[in-house]
């Protein structure tokens, strides 16, 4: 373990988000459950991402009163990459979603292992 | 500034404007749209490739007003310009070839809704290509993996959307350990731009800090992109969205959308962390052992099958097994023959699965093997072309698949270490290839009263005599007729082939030349 | 529609048992390999540093100059690296468009799920419609601020066109389908959504080929602050917010009935 | 402030162990809903307004909603499915 485990606690807490959902988009064979984990899990990674750009002791970077000293803001870049990727992540949920609603139309169950053993007869 | 250095930049943004344009169309006119989308990024990329072949140098287009760490960026090279004609190239063929089945297979109110999908993955497999920028890859690489997932749901069979939600959850694995890598990255870093990480990589590894973080990057870089382009023990959900999609969808994934990931994680190496690195961490050695891996038990997988499109998926496993042991070899070689593998089994797989297409078309679309007993009689140019594909894929010279491996074997010499267990794989993946495709030509040659078991008798050795039958064969009972655009384009698919087959040494030497400017 | 017997349920259980250990293994390994990086990174909060570089200097102390948006963070996503941006667009359409090719009902099926009362609207309810009434004009108001004011104050196109994609919702859910429809038909929809693609594809591809050329933009960046100001700022986030407050509700409706 | 910020992390790992134990879907998906509220505050502590503004309408409003419709077209699914097989 390196030194800074205890100061770097916001990037700890992403990590162990991350494994949760990780855990729970691996272990759960509910569809619904799934995707949940996968939007837990993608949140993790932009807590971790956006932590990356707090400075302590620093303003939102909206520059109020015309004051431009970089030092006085907090990192405004991963604030950017986090909210493409909260839009990626919702497009994506939505797409699961609809996917799982087809699937439930078609088999009547939203449990993994039920839908590809009912599948492997359409072959 | 040229104007042909616009040409990345065009040809981004004009399949994406030809997606926008589809989502109201009528399939028609969406189908017209995107194939002239389609033949203009052909034609531009080929154009491109000309220009930089002759000047030599690689370029820098920057998106917006900000020059490089403030802004996007794209690069283009030789190796970048031929990876794009190759897929428009494929693209294209794939379409035009699986057109009837598309029309077939989906209902007339989403076809329009499948050629914007269609376009959409051609603007994210440019973007993925052109891109200097990781964030930009990451952006294109989920367009690439929700595009990808929604052609082979457009099929709406329940065992396509099965096959869809399995690949999206493994896509979406994948693209979080991506997207958790690029954090990292930045985090040590603070840049998103190849180029100037690697920069401060460099100084970092000068000062010998953040080693640990390095390497998991790594580490997660290369099990993300190997699980999207379905390195062997992560390739579970490959034969089944391969294996049910329409055939144009299967084409296009087997064909390009694999190789894109491939391109993306080269890039990484070569431009982001340099290949001394990589050689540093034995990364290189996982990829090798994962493709070996891939190689054998791909097409052990392939042996057991009846169902010739999984089993041409299968196949597709074992050949992106032959990719990354080629990565993995870690020498200039190496890497020019897994480059040029791509290329072959670009052009080789949607081939082979239109090819399958037009022999299940005599047989009732039945997808089982044995259905196909004489289809090459009855669709004399799709048997043509599934004997072509399979002895390209086996090895035999003349076809592009025996340069690849030639270059394979060669680049092994290289690498001591791994020369033996490579040589060895390469023997026993080419027999168990022959062992699968050998029986599927028979079947489809044989006439209506033989037996099957015959066929499947026939030994390695025997390879040949199936390449011979369809001149020798009187009439055949029922010739199917085919569109002549079909017709057209597997005598394309066959004759690009025999090309890359024969006149390996330009294309070797872009490739080569391209990887140095990388 | 048939079930599992008790047979095919045992052999999937066998295979899931392996599948738990297997999965269990990939988790240790990596939260194990996780914390031990995230312990050798940075230090949390620090301004020194690497993420803290003169890349983010010159967004801070250039960026009002160069962008005219008062919000550096808007003045990132839509004009420094406004390619990621373009791409995250067309993810939301492709997600659209994705839904609208796995979920889109004919006209006939939809008509008869909006006659239906569905278990999950109550139009009937005077609290709610009470409520809603009120409420619908102050969210779509309050999404309407919240883009225009995108360069100036936090939020942008894509918050503001969630909140009145939201707002949408609560006006179809409080009354119903059929006045929805007067102004927010499958025809608007399209039209909208497309024409604001368009105009982002073309606005950006126009910045994009003059600054890959080196020519000079012809568009005026205004005075920081003021409403009209950030150069192509305040267009690009209407049509940003009006692409997803559709998307939005085309997606709610698509789910709900499977056409708008 | 760090100590504010231990506990919202904290409500935060709370909230997905919840979700990934809990049986009921309807209770896995308004517990979500609350995880991304509070996500939405870890953005205001971290300075990122942006970001906050967009979590709270998209992650807990977009979001939430469309797992409530799956959910509740599900159940009708469900319904309709019994009343056919009785």
């Amino acid at each position: 373990m390196g030194g800074n485990f205890f100061t770097n606690y916001v990037e700890i807490s992403a990590v162990v988000l991350f494994c949760i959902g990780f855990s729970t988009l691996l272990f759960h064979q509910n569809l619904l459950k799934k995707i949940i984990g996968f939007n837990i899990m993608d949140t993790a990674i932009y807590l971790f991402l956006a932590a990356k750009g707090y400075i302590a002791d620093s303003d939102p970077a909206i520059i109020v009163d015309g004051i431009l000293d970089a030092g006085r803001y907090v990192n405004p870049l991963p604030g950017a990459l986090v909210l493409t990727g909260i839009v990626v992540s919702v497009s994506v949920t939505a797409f699961s979603l609809a996917l799982v609603l087809r699937l439930y139309e078609k088999y009547g169950t939203m449990h993994m292992d039920e839908i590809l053993y009912l599948s492997r007869e359409d072959r | 500034m040229q104007l042909i250095q616009n040409i990345p930049f065009i040809s981004i943004m004009l399949s994406i404007l030809a997606g926008v344009f589809c989502f109201a169309s009528k399939a028609k006119l969406a189908e017209r749209l995107t194939l002239g989308a389609l033949a203009a990024i052909t034609l531009m990329s080929a154009a491109l490739l000309a220009e930089l072949w002759q000047t030599g140098e690689s370029f820098i287009f920057s998106m917006g007003h900000f020059p490089a760490p403030w802004g996007n960026e794209l690069r283009a090279g030789v190796f970048e310009a031929l990876m794009a004609l190759a897929f428009s190239v494929v693209m294209l063929l794939s379409l035009i070839a699986g057109r009837e089945r598309i029309y077939d297979d989906i209902a007339p109110a989403r076809q329009g809704l499948y050629f914007l999908m269609i376009n959409l993955l051609m603007s994210s497999l440019l973007a993925l290509i052109y891109t200097n920028d990781l964030f930009t890859a990451y952006v294109f690489v989920e367009i690439n993996t929700l595009a990808a997932c929604a052609i082979v749901a457009s099929k709406d069979t329940g065992e396509t959307i099965t096959a869809t939600i399995r690949y999206l959850i493994m896509s979406l694995l994948g693209s979080g350990m991506l997207l958790i890598a690029i954090s990292l990255i930045y985090s040590v870093t603070g840049h998103l731009l190849m180029d100037h990480i690697r920069a401060s990589l460099e100084i970092l590894a000068a000062k010998g800090s953040y080693e640990v973080p390095l390497a998991v990057v790594i580490l997660l870089i290369s099990v993300g992109l190997a699980i999207k382009s379905a390195l062997y023990p992560f390739h579970t959900w490959l034969p089944t969205a391969h294996g049910s999609a329409t055939t144009a969808s299967s084409a296009i994934l087997s064909g390009v959308v694999l190789k894109g990931y491939v391109i993306l994680l080269l890039k990484i190496f070569y431009r982001v962390f340099g290949l001394e690195f990589i050689h540093q961490l034995q990364v290189a050695n996982l990829l090798f052992a994962f493709g070996l891996a891939g190689m054998i038990f791909g097409s052990l997988y392939a042996l057991r099958e009846h169902n010739i499109k999984r089993l041409l998926a299968y196949s597709s496993v074992a050949q992106v097994g032959y990719i990354f042991m080629g990565i993995g070899l870690s020498t200039a070689t190496g890497t020019v023959a897994a480059c040029f593998h791509i290329l072959a089994h670009a052009i080789t797989k949607p081939m082979l699965f239109c090819a399958a297409d037009g022999l299940m078309e005599t047989s009732g679309h039945s997808r089982q093997i044995h259905d196909l007993k004489s289809a090459g009689h009855k669709n004399r140019l799709a048997g043509l072309a599934f004997t072509a594909g399979s002895l390209s894929m086996i090895g035999i010279p003349l076809f592009s698949g025996f340069v690849s491996k030639f270059y394979f074997a060669t680049a092994s010499l290289e690498s001591p270490g791994k020369m033996v267990m490579t040589l060895l794989v390469l023997a026993l993946s080419t027999l168990l290839n022959a062992m699968y495709f050998v029986p599927v030509i028979v079947t489809i040659y044989a006439h209506e009263d033989e037996g099957l078991a015959q066929g499947e008798e026939l030994s390695f050795a025997d390879q040949f005599i199936p390449e011979a039958e369809p001149e020798e064969t009187g009439e055949p009972p029922l010739v199917h007729k085919s569109p002549v655009s079909y017709k057209l384009t597997m005598i394309l698919f066959i004759l690009l082939n025999i090309f890359l087959g024969c006149a390996y040494g330009p294309v070797l030497e872009i490739i080569e030349r391209g990887l140095l400017m990388f | 529609m048939r079930r599992l017997s008790e047979n095919e349920f045992r052999i999937i259980r066998r295979f899931r048992r392996l599948y738990a250990v297997v999965a269990a293994l990939v988790c240790l390994m990596m939260i194990s390999l996780l914390f031990l990086t995230v312990s050798n990174l940075p230090i949390f909060g620090e301004e020194s540093n690497p993420a803290n570089n003169e890349v983010v200097e010159r967004y801070l102390e250039k960026g009002l100059e160069e962008t005219g948006a008062v919000n550096i963070t808007a003045g990132i996503i839509l004009d420094y690296r406004a390619f990621d941006t373009f791409g995250e667009s067309t993810v939301l359409f492709l997600a659209v468009a994705a839904v609208w090719m796995l979920l889109k009902k004919e006209e006939k099926e939809i008509r008869v799920l909006m006659e239906e009362t569905l278990t999950y609207a109550p139009k009937e309810d005077v609290i709610f419609r009470t409520v809603a009434r009120f409420l619908t004009p102050c969210i779509l108001l309050f999404g309407i601020y919240i883009i225009l004011n995108g360069h100036l104050s936090p939020g942008g196109g894509f918050s503001g066109g969630a909140v009145m994609g939201s707002g949408l919702i609560l006006y179809n859910l409080s009354n119903g389908t059929a006045r929805t429809r007067r102004f927010l038909n499958e025809k608007v929809f399209t039209r909208v959504v497309m024409g604001a693609l368009f105009f982002y594809a073309l606005a950006k591809s126009y910045s994009f080929f003059t600054g890959g050329n080196h020519l000079e933009s012809l568009i005026p960046l205004g005075t920081p602050g003021s409403i009209f100001s950030g150069g192509l700022i305040l267009p690009l986030n209407i049509a940003v917010g009006l692409v997803v407050a559709c998307t939005g509700y085309g997606i709610y409706a698509l789910f709900a009935r499977g056409g708008l | 402030m760090k100590a504010f910020m231990v506990l919202i992390l904290l409500f935060l790992i709370g909230c997905s162990l919840a979700v990934s134990l809990t049986k009921k879907l309807l209770t896995a998906v308004i517990i979500f809903m609350s995880y991304s509220l509070a996500m939405s505050i870890v953005w205001i502590v971290l300075k990122a307004p942006d970001l906050a503004v967009t979590e709270a309408a998209v992650g807990a409003g977009i979001t939430s909603i469309l797992f409530f419709l799956t959910l509740a077209r599900i159940k009708e699914m469900k319904g309709e499915k019994d009343e056919a097989s009785k």
